[in-house]
């Protein structure tokens, strides 16, 4: 049950054409390590899943410079001008869903269901009548379920079975990831030992996790970034 | 009228006791006017409940962002959820008061505030569930654009963030409520005539017979 | 914010015909204090919502044998002879859903959505085929949200603004319930301070909780169950 | 047979490294037969992955039962949440195998144990997901109910728990697998001959060349 593995290993499971989930929403719980080796081995035609295209130069914008991702499924992409130029461009497709639908439908993917009846956005320009059904008296959108091959996963603490644990605003959209996916890649700069973790304050469970990734440091991309004090 | 005037109107809408969410930009602003011992929860979409002031520089924490990206500081009694919890709670109608941005707002109380077709498309983020689910929307935006056009419509063109939600809007120049009667003006600016208001306002404005200022 | 009440006028809320979860499976996380409340004051004609029928003479089953239930939606009340009794005498109504259909029923309405699609137990008899419906080449079924005017809620600790962290398999459907009525009642043996609690441990944000009760003591029926011993 | 030998039969389904769920009854009963050093983590449904052997009286955790209201252990590494992701660990198909029981299983791996129409049907529980979404059920119960009659049946009568769920079944009497071709007999009780237990099992069995025993 010991799912540690070198870095190199794990992301080495990506194939070309892989759809990833990746957790963080701006910079915390963005796995930077695992996306760093992911540009470094050069898997291409990628799907991205993730809340944001991060800022120019750092996570999964730089995966998007580099021409590994031909598509990106996300909320907002405001704050990196050069991702929206690339999708006014046509240089990448980009496919948008309000943020908590986006969050609803990769939550019950994880919870092994197909989709989910909302009353989001259904009189507006981002719904297709074709989505909408009667069902006990009112008008609703089917919303599909959404789950991916891979989750890149930030965690602020991880034992050697999987079990993760999050810290403040990193949490995210890292656990609902770590569940929709089919295949879990978390790194931590935090291995613990089995029997270490409070069992109650586990957000993770060990069961949805293939491979801990041990990060013996953290690069600048995990700290403040001084750019957001230039006010 | 300064931003400081106007971000510090908007901070008045805030009672104690009540749960906020902030759009980016402006409103988030106003989070710095709130006395410190004002018992107020600050909803951010990211996942956190009780976000309070910005962090000063040699305070901040690289994992404790809001959902604009400014590093912040918690209050006591605040939790932290997943992206899920977070929007089941707006979509719960958890959320007293959301206090939004936006392009154009109309006597309807429609708002547009995410998309300006070929011209600005970076994503709908949060808008529609906290525009169409919070109990009290209050837009707070510059009552003109750069180029003087009115944001204040009698009927909105772009499209639309959410149908019939806003309540009040609060700009550079005017408080305003949306009745079912009409826009209905609450307060001026102190610097300007009802003259100049109307006028470089495109919706229809009800006057009552008396009118704050601020 | 402060949400403290004495579980008197925590429970005299609730009026007759009221629809109430109660979280606990078996007897961790049953809050049997606010049930004796609810029992000592007699309001009747209830609609009750949980996992199972708690023991003979405990929880739920005393309300029930008090008369004070028309009906419970429930997963299994095999541990329960008298409850089985009085539904097939037809004394009370019982509907069964299956249990992860049950506790996503509850997630769904407590995310504020209104259905989710399902492929379990979809070709036998718990399924109506008008539940049915095709959708992206499977067949499914439309599972409608469980929502309900009341939660009556045990965690084992909670701060005065009604943050609350749960313990050990007494979480069960709590956090769910939490989130899926429109009023939720929580009791607690362990009242802290407002800032003593982890952000990130706390399982049920104070955003959804109307009232919590400070447990003085903790009656009998909390205690580890003397006849489950006698193997 | 004695439920010892039975039991501790099943118990040698388990592997080192799986996930495993075990049913109300008989399979709760073989955690107690395997070894303490072994890595396996047991899920409960009430939200307990990392489940362990009965709690003896004095050291019980009045919070911590499994799905049978047991008093539980927990090993390390373990975890809790709450039903709803209990359930999403099952439908997500991480479960490696459930241990079940049965009023009736048949030749094509057809389970029926949640309901005797008219006599039992205290409701639905787990059952049905585990059946349906486990990668691996194994069926463990008596060949024959108290009046004798077969358990294993060329075709179940009472209403299903799931369709073409069951792998493998294990009895006081036999082991049997689920094959394309039909219910393949892989082992036989110490105490009971070939004629014997064909003639107490109303599915037809194919019966290999060499069978163990047990």
């Amino acid at each position: 049950m010991n799912k540690q593995q070198t870095i190199e290993e794990s992301i080495a499971k990506i194939p070309h054409g892989a759809v990833i989930m990746v957790g963080g929403f701006g910079s915390p719980g963005t796995p930077f390590s695992l996306i760093n080796e992911l540009i470094r081995q050069g898997q291409k035609n990628l799907t991205l899943i993730k809340n944001d295209a991060n800022e120019k130069a750092i996570g999964i914008s730089k995966l998007i410079e580099n021409g590994q991702v031909d598509k990106l499924i996300t909320t907002h992409i405001g704050l990196n001008k050069g991702v929206v130029e690339m999708m006014n461009s046509g240089q990448m497709q980009v496919m948008f869903f309000p943020q908590g639908i986006l969050a609803e439908k990769i939550r019950i993917a994880g919870a092994g269901s197909f989709g989910f009846l909302s009353d989001i956005g259904i009189d507006s320009e981002i719904t297709d009548p074709s989505q909408l059904i009667e069902w006990q008296g009112k008008t609703l959108k089917i919303e599909s379920a959404l789950n991916a091959d891979f989750a890149l996963i930030h965690a602020q603490k991880a034992d050697l079975y999987g079990n993760l644990i999050y810290r403040a605003s990193a949490m995210n959209f890292n656990p609902l990831m770590a569940m929709a996916a089919n295949h879990v890649i978390a790194e931590t700069p935090n291995i613990v030992p089995v029997g270490d973790l409070v069992p109650e304050s586990i957000h993770t469970p060990s069961a949805f996790v293939a491979s801990v990734v041990a990060l013996q440091s953290l690069t600048k991309e995990y700290e403040v970034m001084e750019r957001r004090f230039e006010y | 009228m300064s931003i400081d005037r106007l971000v510090r109107r908007a901070a008045q809408e805030i009672k104690s006791g009540q749960i906020i969410n902030l759009g980016i930009g402006l409103p988030t602003m106003l989070i710095e006017y709130l006395p410190n011992d004002m018992e107020v929860l600050i909803h951010s979409e990211n996942g956190v409940l009780g976000a309070w002031k910005k962090a000063p520089r040699e305070l901040a924490e690289p994992q404790l962002i809001d959902a604009g990206g400014n590093y912040i500081t918690m209050r006591a009694g605040g939790s932290i959820f997943d992206s899920a919890v977070s929007f089941a709670l707006i979509r719960r109608s958890k959320l007293d008061i959301s206090i939004m941005g936006a392009f154009e707002v109309d006597e309807k109380g429609n708002l547009a505030n995410w998309k300006i077709p070929g011209r600005f498309s970076p994503g709908i983020g949060g808008a529609m569930e906290l525009a169409q689910k919070t109990k009290k929307v209050i837009v707070l935006c510059t009552h003109n654009d750069k180029s003087g056009q009115s944001k204040i419509l009698k009927q909105c063109t772009l499209p639309l963030t959410a149908k019939h939600c806003v309540s009040r809007i609060i700009t550079d120049k005017a408080v305003m409520d949306i009745t079912d009667e009409g826009l209905l003006l609450k307060e001026m600016a102190q610097d300007i005539t009802l003259q100049e208001l109307i006028a470089c306002t495109e919706a229809n404005l009800i006057i009552p017979d008396t009118i704050g200022r601020f």
